[in-house]
């Protein structure tokens, strides 16, 4: 938080090390041990993401089917993309359960964070069961709440045999709010670590912090509000960062409640991309398609990013 | 046991002409994971293992989806199995023109597949410019009707013998509280129920002129859309039907609860293991009833390049072993398909198997879907049939509106 | 605050002056609200479990016919010895018990290679930034967006340049790769919010970059190194799709084995064998978390008994 | 009058004792340093006086309230962290009217109290800037007038400047005992493990071990009669130098070491009756040297065997009766090792442990 204050931050090229005042060492020697140790990062960056984003790119311009082949057709692929009705309801769907996910991971998993950090008994015990669905994989989480979410023999049948013959709850098997039922089952899934994350910066921030509030009179919930959630800012963003990438790759989960249904109304990008590449044998279509995936990503995340890490602003 | 024992004997005396036995380990992929499927794999490997090579197996369960990127990532990498499970028909033909497979032509014509092979469809399935590079190994077909005795009695109407006297039942069993027509959500069940449909309707002509002739007009013609005002009754008809997988559609037509259910012959497996018994307890109907035609879609195997040429003559034992009268009887009576060869005797079949024989052999089959339709189409068709089948609110006309489209573009 | 209506549980209750403890009440609103939200909060994740370990305790004869929540007629364990030792996953019927040591074998060096080069590029970001550092931690950001399936192929051709297709060393590769996205962000925000003056008097006192990281940087992340713990040994364990596609039959993880009972598209599906199989494949994540929850400890620098 | 009385307290967490039995008494406008090494529970005590632990028995008066059970809030103190503590997000002058709004204080009263603490506490030119644009010393003084707009009678500081570098922490030292002196019957308890700050900061200092307060009373006491062995060696620097021997009263009382024998006639014993084995403590800086110890009650010739210069003083060390012994000397006179030297010193001011109790003698 108070990294990079102004005055001698250490981007300046001074923290490298013994610094000879009569002999100043060659630039690229400055911070050695940092760029060496940068390597891996520097290398997966360029060669993983830049080179492969690239071969994707070039190849979301051919009629690549089963291999990838260099035959060029130019935009056909993406003229077919945005004429798919497929793919216009998989950004929708993305869209609605992106933010829904987005608000009510960040709500729960804080308030969950919270009371866990109010030194309680079992504490290790509750995080535990909140945590532990993370450890399951996403197809039976998508089978168990395909179950659960059953009209027939699930939580409806469940209450309606209790008396409550009208109650009506079966997401997955009504176009208009599937979407929402699979953001159950994703919320259960990914809950626990947002909490775990926020756990984690609950824990980094200063206890002195928390008793100067109390000395101070300030009201629990305005401690949280206006001091402790501005400090936990860094770990806001990691939470964002983890969140949405779950979001944006979200596939093995639908494919396992409802396989994009009823109907395609529970469609997702990245299982567009995957269909195309893997059933229909179309992998320029499927290029094509993650090409528009990754420019709508690098649109938001690049200038935020940039902002956010780049600038030698404080966000103190 | 003993069975068992004679079958090892003979595979073994079918592959010895290829050459002295060699303890060469060959990869197989495949994703038969299942208990009857896995047994049936067995004796292929069982079969190979008695030649004196060895069998190393590499299931991977769902379907051609995970499998693909398995295939291509592992010879791409440089780094490929010894043979591999694949749909036959057009899925492969890219990685054939790559020169990545391992052509069989010598030893089919060796070994006199072409007369063999029944229906000849399937080895035309393998064939690309005059050679041969796959292995058919059983045929199963999508086009059945599945009905429950049960849930008809409960609404007191005789069992159906075809679609039109099952749409005749279906207020019946609303009225007894029945779903009429169980149909699991994921879209190749649609397109599987349609498929079955426009056999049944459509009939055979027009099928032909649409699937092999790719005749958009067809598509678009009155015939086609009886087809289509079949498939919107059946939509009303499996409204209520709120199931994922097909399996548990298959149960509730065990259950009673569902009249029927439209789906392969491997949902037998499901009516065997709940101890149903055909005719008795439940029913099938081969074409619904009314053209009895099964389209002979099925597994093949194909047999990547590899750089050891003893490895290249073990996959030449494996594909003949494959086809060997035995070891096609073993294999299939496990998987629950038939057999690729007309001359063989399957005793041990159940009623519903031995319809399909017959059908078999009376000739009344067609190519199936992967045959004539790239997959790329056929994901299309999926696609388009689940929507209509999920959103009464798309008209049957719409629909096939739609259809006709992707025929025109289909390749 | 509320000690004037509190009922005073103990014997100072009759002294009029306050003395000793604050009494509290056991039911204050505070911990009906703590408890009561944490008890809701607990039967929402529970109930899925709770399905999942009834059904796989049931036969299927009970499972096509009964209700899914209500507890097993006849308890068998059936399923759970079927899916760790008899599942057949094509020939090999020795269910998950075949892919286990290899599941371990991945993920113990993929775990520690990860978090390593992620917690170094974290720290070096946070604090000896460098020229360019920005440019590709930017791209590594990005990189955490993009599908897993999209560079399958790219992937492929890599290791076969390197030489490390289908090998252990390759697949612990692709697995530092793609943790790294956000195990560096992770680590990198954890790291800048430690107070700068550590890092300044370490520095003061003449530590080098790894001394600083070693001495002062790794002490003070407990928390944070958990959580990473977490996402990876959660994510390399369940990890099929790498699994499957960069080694080969011999080395296949324990996802494969899971995927091949749960995934079979034909043929009978055995709800019971499922769940057990899952919640057996679970158990090593879950464990790693239980033991290392403890770790999440208020305040390793600054505790309730200090000075 | 008391400001603040602590009585019989106790704190335990679990099974762990923290303090025990702990009484306190602070004067009003009295500057009181809790001293003691960490883990002392130096700092337990005060978050106890503060509110911020809840006690485990005992009682705790603020202004004659007894304020056991209150919150902190409302016992009328401020509180100075190491840490500062200050709320990253608001600026100097957010983080100062954030508790005064939070206790419905008016808008102008809330600028009249900041205006006065920054005018104090000279920081009104960074009233606009946020903490992270602030050095370690601007920071404490903002944290202190956190403490100070809260206008309250008792101040708590949390070992508040351990966190600066040695000059900076000598200024706002001086700065802080300035600040006691202008605000007329405040009440200090500050916490340290700096001995020179309580030196100079307190009125009356309290050294602290192991739970409980092991002597409470002024500097000059605390340094020139310590009440046990642990205070004499804790307070000093250089540290006091032990002889171990016995002390013998039949007839005229001396201290015996070894071939040493110091006549203790001059000594003022606290405890007349125990003899035996002691600790017979001396500082380095009573030690007369070369001519000077001439005039010294008791005088010896020891070796020098090493010497440290420290600028204005010089340590020597040498053995006295085969012990370790520390001598300071003016940092002009030359000393050599190796060569021998007179010293001398004052029995009287001295001060001699029991072996076994470690009491004062």
């Amino acid at each position: 938080m108070t990294r990079s204050g102004g005055n001698a931050p250490p981007d300046r090229g001074s923290a490298g090390g013994s610094r000879m005042s009569s002999n100043r060492p060659i630039r690229l020697f400055r911070n050695l041990n940092a760029k060496i140790s940068a390597i891996p990062m520097i290398a997966t960056a360029l060669v993983v993401f830049v080179g492969g984003t690239v071969w994707t790119i070039i190849y979301s311009f051919t009629n690549s089917k089963l291999l990838p082949r260099a035959k060029f057709v130019g935009l056909d692929q993406y003229e077919r993309l945005w004429n798919s009705n497929k793919w216009l309801i998989s950004i929708e769907n993305l869209f609605i359960f992106g933010i829904c996910s987005l608000i009510f991971s960040f709500i729960i998993g804080f308030v969950l964070a919270a009371l866990l950090d109010q030194k309680i008994r079992f504490e290790d015990t509750f995080r535990s069961i909140f945590l532990f669905p993370f450890a399951l994989s996403f197809i039976v989480t998508g089978l168990v709440w395909q179950w659960l979410l059953n009209p027939d023999f699930g939580i409806q049948s469940v209450v309606r045999s209790l008396g409550w013959e009208s109650f009506d709850f079966d997401p997955l098997y009504n176009a208009n709010i599937v979407i929402y039922g699979i953001l159950i089952a994703a919320l259960w899934q990914g809950t626990g670590l947002v909490m775990c994350l926020m756990l984690a910066g609950l824990r980094g921030i200063d206890e002195d912090i928390w008793k100067a509030a109390r000395v101070d009179g300030i009201p629990m919930w305005k401690t949280y509000l206006f001091i402790v959630i501005p400090m936990m800012r860094p770990v806001f963003i990691t939470a964002v960062v983890i969140i949405a990438s779950g979001i944006v790759r979200v596939y093995d989960l639908v494919v396992a409640q409802t396989s994009g249904g009823p109907g395609i109304a529970s469609e997702v990008p990245a299982k567009y991309v995957y269909d195309a590449m893997f059933l229909s044998q179309n992998l320029g279509q499927g290029f094509a398609a993650s090409t528009m995936m990754l420019l709508s990503v690098a649109i938001v995340v690049i200038p935020w990013a940039y902002l956010e890490f780049g600038g030698r602003k404080s966000h103190g | 046991m003993r069975f068992h024992t004679r079958l090892l004997a003979l595979a073994a005396t079918v592959a010895m002409p290829l050459g002295a036995a060699q303890a060469t380990e060959l990869e197989v992929t495949h994703w038969w994971t299942s208990g009857g499927e896995a047994a049936a794999v067995a004796e292929f490997a069982k079969a190979f293992d008695a030649t004196g090579n060895k069998w190393v197996d590499g299931a991977i369960a769902g379907g051609g989806g995970t499998a693909r990127p398995v295939m291509i990532s592992r010879i791409t990498g440089g780094d490929p199995m010894g043979a591999t499970q694949f749909n036959h028909g057009r899925q492969a033909e890219e990685l054939i023109e790559a020169g990545l497979f391992v052509d069989l032509t010598e030893l089919a014509e060796k070994e006199n597949w072409k007369d063999v092979v029944n229906p000849p469809s399937l080895l035309d399935s393998c064939t690309l410019d005059g050679r041969i590079y796959c292995v058919p190994v059983n045929i199963h077909s999508p086009q059945w009707l599945w009905l429950s005795h049960k849930a008809f009695e409960d609404a007191g109407v005789p069992v159906p013998t075809n679609w039109d006297e099952y749409v005749a039942a279906v207020p019946a069993l609303v009225e007894a509280g029945k779903v009429p027509l169980a149909l699991g959500n994921q879209p190749w069940q649609s397109n599987l129920l349609f498929g079955a449909v426009q056999i049944a309707i459509g009939g055979i002509d027009l099928w032909k002129q649409v699937n092999l002739g790719k005749d958009a007009e067809a598509a678009r013609s009155p015939e086609m859309a009886k087809v289509f005002q079949a498939m919107a009754d059946a939509r009303e008809m499996a409204e209520e039907s709120n199931v994922q997988d097909w399996n548990q559609a298959t149960n509730m037509v065990i259950t009673g609860e569902a009249g029927g259910q439209i789906m392969g012959d491997w949902a037998q497996g499901e009516f065997q293991v709940a101890n149903q018994v055909a005719g008795q307890d439940y029913s099938c109907l081969p074409g619904l009833g009314v053209h009895e035609y099964i389209s002979t879609g099925g597994d093949a195997f194909y047999f990547p390049k590899l750089d050891d040429p003893e490895q290249t003559k073990a996959q030449l034992e494996l594909a003949s072993l494959m086809v060997s009268k035995p070891v096609q009887v073993a294999f299939n009576l496990k998987k629950g398909s038939l057999p690729i060869r007309g001359d063989v005797d399957l005793e041990a079949a159940n009623d519903c198997m031995k319809k399909g024989l017959e059908i078999l052999a009376a000739g009344r089959m067609l190519p199936s879907g992967d045959q004539v339709f790239s997959a790329d189409t056929q994901t299309q068709f999926n696609d388009l049939m689940v929507e209509f089948m999920k959103d009464p609110s798309i008209s049957a006309e719409d629909a096939q509106k739609r259809y006709a489209d992707i025929v025109e573009n289909a390749d | 605050m509320d000690s004037s209506t509190a009922t005073l549980p103990t014997s100072h209750a009759a002294r009029a002056e306050p003395r000793g403890k604050k009494p509290q009440r056991r039911l204050s609103r505070r911990n009906i609200i703590i408890y009561g939200t944490l008890t809701v909060a607990a039967i929402y994740y529970l109930l899925p479990l709770y399905v999942m370990v009834v059904t796989s305790l049931k036969g299927m004869p009970e499972i096509r016919l009964g209700n899914i929540f209500s507890p097993p007629l006849e308890i068998t364990f059936e399923p759970w010895v079927k899916a760790w030792a008899t599942a057949c996953t094509g020939l090999n019927c020795d269910g998950l018990s075949r892919g286990f040591w290899n599941s371990v074998r991945i993920t113990i060096p993929s775990v520690i290679l990860s978090i390593l080069v992620a917690s170094v590029n974290g720290y070096a970001l946070a604090n000896w930034r460098f020229k360019g550092a920005n440019i590709f931690f930017t791209i590594l950001i990005v990189g955490a967006f993009i599908p897993y399936q999209v560079m399958l192929y790219p992937i492929v051709i890599i290791l076969r340049e390197i030489g490390l297709y289908g090998s252990l060393t390759g697949l612990v590769i692709v697995h530092t790769i793609f943790g790294m996205p956000i195990l560096t962000l992770l680590f990198r925000n954890y790291f800048t919010s430690i107070p700068e003056e550590l890092f300044k008097a370490a520095r003061v006192d003449g530590a080098g970059f790894w001394t600083i990281y070693l001495r002062i940087m790794l002490p003070m992340s407990l928390p944070i190194f958990v959580v990473a713990m977490i996402i990876q040994v959660t994510g390399i364990w369940n990890d099929f799709l790498f699994g499957v596609v960069y080694t080969g039959p011999e080395t296949y993880p324990m996802t494969v084995q899971l995927n091949n009972i749960v995934n079979s598209t034909q043929g009978v599906k055995e709800y019971n064998v499922n769940m057990a199989a899952t919640i057996i494949t679970g158990l090593v994540p879950l464990i790693i978390y239980f033991i290392s929850g403890k770790l999440f400890v208020r305040g390793i620098a600054a505790g309730a008994v200090k000075g | 009058m008391a400001s603040v009385s602590v009585k019989n307290l106790f704190l335990s967490f679990g099974e762990v004792k923290v303090l025990q039995d702990l009484n306190l008494e602070v004067g009003r406008g009295e500057f009181l340093v809790l001293l003691g090494s960490s883990g002392c529970g130096k700092s337990t005590l005060l978050n106890c006086i503060a509110g911020l632990l809840d006690i485990s028995d005992g009682q705790i008066f603020i202004s004659d309230k007894n304020v056991t059970w209150e919150e902190p809030k409302d016992r009328g103190i401020g509180m100075v962290f190491q840490s500062y503590a200050l709320y990253p997000q608001m600026t100097v002058e957010g983080n100062l009217a954030f508790g005064l709004r939070n206790a419905g204080v008016g808008r102008a009263e809330i600028a009249k109290r900041i205006k006065q603490a920054a005018e104090l506490l000279h920081i009104e030119p960074l009233l606009k800037r946020k903490p992270a644009q602030l050095s370690g010393g601007q920071r404490q003084r903002v944290a202190i007038g956190r403490a100070l707009v809260r206008d309250v009678d008792v101040f708590l500081f949390d070992e508040p400047l351990s966190n600066l570098d040695a000059k900076l922490r000598a200024e706002l030292r001086v700065e802080i005992k300035r600040l006691h002196q202008q605000l007329e019957n405040t009440t200090m308890i500050y916490v340290t493990h700096d001995q020179i700050e309580a030196l100079t900061l307190a009125d009356r200092i309290a050294i602290m071990r192991g739970g409980a307060i092991q002597q409470l009373a002024d500097p000059h006491t605390i340094y020139n009669r310590p009440i046990n062995k642990y205070v004499a060696g804790f307070i000093g620097s250089p540290s006091i130098n032990f002889l171990d021997g016995a002390v013998t009263r039949d007839g005229k009382p001396r201290f015996t070491s070894g071939e040493v024998v110091v006549d203790l006639e001059r000594y003022p014993f606290e405890d007349g009756s125990s003899d035996g084995a002691c600790a017979f403590g001396v500082r380095p800086e009573h030690i007369a040297f070369g001519d000077a110890a001439a005039d010294s009650p008791f005088t010896a010739e020891v070796r020098v065997d090493v010497v440290e210069p420290m600028g204005s003083d010089t340590l020597v060390w040498s053995k006295l009766g085969g012990q370790d012994f520390r001598f300071r000397v003016d940092g002009q006179i030359p000393v050599s090792t190796g060569e021998n030297v007179r010293i001398g010193f004052d029995p009287a001011r001295a001060s001699i442990f029991d072996k076994k109790t470690e009491l004062r003698l």
